[in-house]
């Protein structure tokens, strides 16, 4: 069902925990529908240098999260804005169409530890501060059949 | 690697003998039952003899026993065969809201065909009351359909109370028998029902063959059109071998039955108790009127398809009613009817044990699935708890 | 005794191969395929394997196949899963008089729930003509359906023509292929059909494995409710060695057709000629428009249950349309439709061949079919001719 | 499905024919619904001394019409009356239930064959003249489960 990534990434996941003196933090979802992360990042000079996640979820939930901090890390905060979904996913070697969308949160707890970290240092993001909901247009690797 | 197979709720493995007297029928009798010739008769005396042992099993005679190809026709087949034969008397029927989808959505079929619907509550132990049965019932009411035994968490009903309730009122009775028969006793008199369903492949028989008792006299629109098989009442040229298998496996089903159950509730006990010395881990289900190699649990802070994944990667192959692990991408409707807050059905949990497991099994479960409940509660935000907004008593399903 | 297997339209057996590739199924890879750990995997893969030989047999996408357990059942839920979902645009569907049991028997359950149904006459052939089908057309008309080719006489219908018809008055097209598909070519582009029936057992698979092709993007409602099981489409758990069958016996299906056609047709050929030089028997059924195996007959004066027994006890297995040979006791509505007298229709006799058929097994037939039928003429009164009460345009069945 | 006898009486039919100086011929059935039997009797001093028939039908019906032509030979026109669907199918080893009526016709023809006896011989048999219409009470043999 999962790709050997996916798998890699729930069975060994990097990143896991909170950082504790954060620059930002961010969560997205809600434990009544089954998935939940929390993200947080150190920023220095502009750059993510160090991602942490804590998450409830399925198993594509978990490699999504330990992808995501992997992705983000050594990043600008304007490149790692540019993490998406689809992008998180075809890192993974891809996700089954079902978990594209409910499992696959990173991105958007990203965004949200982003904007965190923005409002912190006062930094005006008019648009940002609401989550960019876009309609993913490629899943790579679906169930056959399905 | 040796894998623990405690899922013998989703389906079990083929027992060799009941391959061994499946192989001819897969072989030189493949014959069509309705042929005149010997090839055809020898199909046909071995469907009536694989009848006579299904019938068997449940205490029916034969020819109350119609073959279908799945529980879930069989379902079908009972539900809306039975609301249309009596929809001259009333178009109101009665259901739980712990039912196998199968019975639940042919009840939504029947809302949408201009049928009334009651979808009765149950306990938190998944148990349907007898008094809520008897509030239920109208005029109008022909059908009562309640679940033997849940596959999600266990729980027993005590359907000859509730059968009994219905004969009362001539309202007619069918049990979804699928989780039961062949892991407990099931007799349609001793149980009082007109309708019992059964799957061969929930007792080591094969895919492809189960069953529906309906009781002599009792008329059933059919599901499945056609010729004159099962006495013109389920259309479809028989699955000869399948049909086979279910006989040799309703036989055996019935003569290991006692020591089945002996083993399966030893380990079972042993299971549970080892499971829930772990924090923050809850049976589900009845504690005592369950399914004797039943234990499910919802484990609080975590997801049961992560469970699940960690699990196999051991080798133990388990089930969950969270939403991520049911294609279907929605938490167990059975855990939430019965008040377990949305939060803490994610955590499910199901092992259903079968005569093959052995003590050593649950050893090795009890010795491997601690260590993987720490480990998801070391990466879950809710380690500590569900927090201010996520509080168990706040977590009930919106909807 | 060596036996001739002349019947493969009511069965086939199931080849060696075919029972190979199942077997991992009826054993170790036992697997629910709705299971996520790796057995429940394997399993579902199996399926989809499945499903796409079943589609590149029939020219279809394998997301457009669901699978079935029966030829009827695929019928059942053509017909009612398309008229309920197109209930709102129009209440009347249009089938042949020539159709199967269970496409006439679900037509008139649809008739019974409300909807109009036209049966269609055939011609002396067994053929729908198109014009036919075009006056029988409606505001009212949702859905056609006519049968590919007829197991009884063998007449392979202008579906091309006929969906073409179906199509310009936007109308849904079904076509049950039960008796054709692994037999002769069939691909729903080329028949421009909406829905087409198949079942494993009419080309060397297994018996509980079937499907319906549903053009992608057709709603149509499911006939069997439940899980998520083939897309929500049809639920219970799948009969996964059965389905692997079906996947195998299509893709062998597919690479041998041409070869198998030519060799039935052959040894049918020769067949009809030397049957027909017997006075007084006559070819049912399109002289060429016919299944290349198919070999169908009246026999004047003598019964076809009289003629099976008598061949049977020579090793030769046949089937016949006549009430006696029925076990509803009616003799066949498709040789009666044709405007064949109820009498002459009595002495109905057909012979479907295989691959498995050789030219001595034709030899044998036809050195052994003439003194059964003198035999049982010197039995009959009717020898000399049907009289003058019976004479033959008189035996229009009543009713 | 057919019993030994019903099967040794259909492949080796005894009193196949027609008695050309028949004292009575009988017949029943109708070749439209599948079954026809025709039995033509010789009678001397009130004893049915021979017996033979023609059938157009099934298995079954060949081996009725076989059996009754059998039992009727040596007995008085009385005793002959008193063979019915039911002693046939007994002394046949029974019939599948399916068969019981339809293909049952042997005793029909014969008292056909007998009333024709009887009126050429100016016999008067007021009540004989319908065929009696019993129902069957008990069907010996009967297939499994159907
Ligand atoms: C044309 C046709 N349709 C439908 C069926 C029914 O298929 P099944 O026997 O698989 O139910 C048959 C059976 O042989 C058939 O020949
Ligand atoms: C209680 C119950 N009913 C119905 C079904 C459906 O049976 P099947 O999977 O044979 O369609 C199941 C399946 O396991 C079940 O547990």
């Amino acid at each position: 069902m999962y790709s050997k990534e996916v798998m890699d990434h729930f069975m060994n996941p990097r990143n896991v925990g909170e950082i504790p003196d954060a620059d930002g933090v961010g969560e997205e979802g809600n434990p009544t529908c089954g998935d939940v992360m929390k993200i947080s990042i150190k920023v220095k000079d502009g750059k993510i240098i160090d991602a942490k996640f804590k998450t409830f979820g399925c198993g594509a939930a978990i490699a999504v999260s330990s992808m995501v901090t992997e992705m983000v890390k050594g990043k600008t905060i304007e490149e790692a804005l540019s993490i998406s979904k689809e992008t998180v996913a075809e890192a993974l070697g891809g996700l089954p169409a079902q978990k594209m969308h409910c499992s696959n949160l990173g991105a958007d707890a990203l965004r949200r530890a982003i904007e965190d970290y923005k409002s912190k240092q006062g930094i005006q993001t008019p648009k940002a501060a609401k989550t960019k909901k876009k309609k993913a247009k490629t899943v790579k690797k679906t169930r056959k059949g399905t | 690697m040796k894998i623990r197979y405690f899922d013998h709720v989703a389906t079990n493995p083929l027992r060799e003998e009941i391959l061994e007297a499946m192989l001819p029928y897969l072989k030189e009798e493949f014959g069509n039952p309705l042929s005149p010739y010997e090839l055809g008769t020898r199909a046909r005396t071995a469907i009536e003899e694989a009848r006579e042992k299904v019938a068997s099993l449940i205490g029916a005679k034969p020819s109350a026993v119609i073959f279908t190809s799945s529980g879930a026709e069989a379902n079908n087949f009972a539900l809306r065969g039975i609301a249309l034969a009596r929809q001259n008397k009333g178009k109101h029927i009665i259901v739980s809201r712990v039912e196998h989808h199968s019975v639940l959505n042919s009840a939504r079929f029947l809302e949408k065909s201009g049928f009334t619907v009651t979808f009765l509550p149950v306990d938190k132990h998944g148990m349907v009351e007898p008094d809520t049965l008897k509030k239920a019932i109208t005029k109008e009411t022909t059908l009562v359909s309640i679940i033997h035994a849940s596959p999600e968490v266990g729980t027993i009903q005590p359907i000859k109370e509730l059968s009994a309730i219905a004969k009362e009122n001539d309202i007619i009775f069918h049990t979804d028998a699928v989780a039961s028969a062949g892991n407990i006793p099931v007799d349609v008199n001793e149980l009082g029902v007109d309708l019992l369903s059964l799957a061969a492949h929930q007792f080591y028989g094969p895919k492809g063959a189960a069953a529906l008792y309906v009781r002599p006299g009792l008329r059933i629109v059919p599901l499945i059109y056609g010729g004159i098989q099962e006495n013109g009442r389920r259309a479809g040229t028989e699955n000869v071998p399948a049909i086979v298998g279910m006989g040799k496996a309703a036989q055996m089903a019935k003569a290991e039955l006692p020591e089945k159950m002996k083993h399966v509730k030893k380990l079972r006990d042993k299971l549970i108790e080892g499971i829930t010395k772990v924090e923050n881990v809850y049976l589900t289900g009845h504690p005592t009127e369950r399914l004797p190699g039943h234990a499910s649990f919802c484990v609080e802070f975590i997801e049961g398809e992560a469970m699940l994944l960690m699990l196999a990667a051991k080798g133990i192959y388990a089930a969950s009613g969270s939403a991520c692990s049911s294609k279907a991408l929605k938490a167990s409707p059975v855990l939430l009817s019965m008040g377990i807050p949305a939060s803490l059905a994610q955590g499910s949990i199901v092992f259903t044990l079968g005569s093959e497991n052995s003590e050593e099994d649950i050893d090795y479960l009890l010795s491997e699935f601690p260590q993987i409940i720490s480990r998801l509660r070391e990466i879950s935000p809710y380690a500590g708890g569900w927090g201010n907004t996520e509080e168990k008593g706040q977590c009930i399903p919106k909807k």
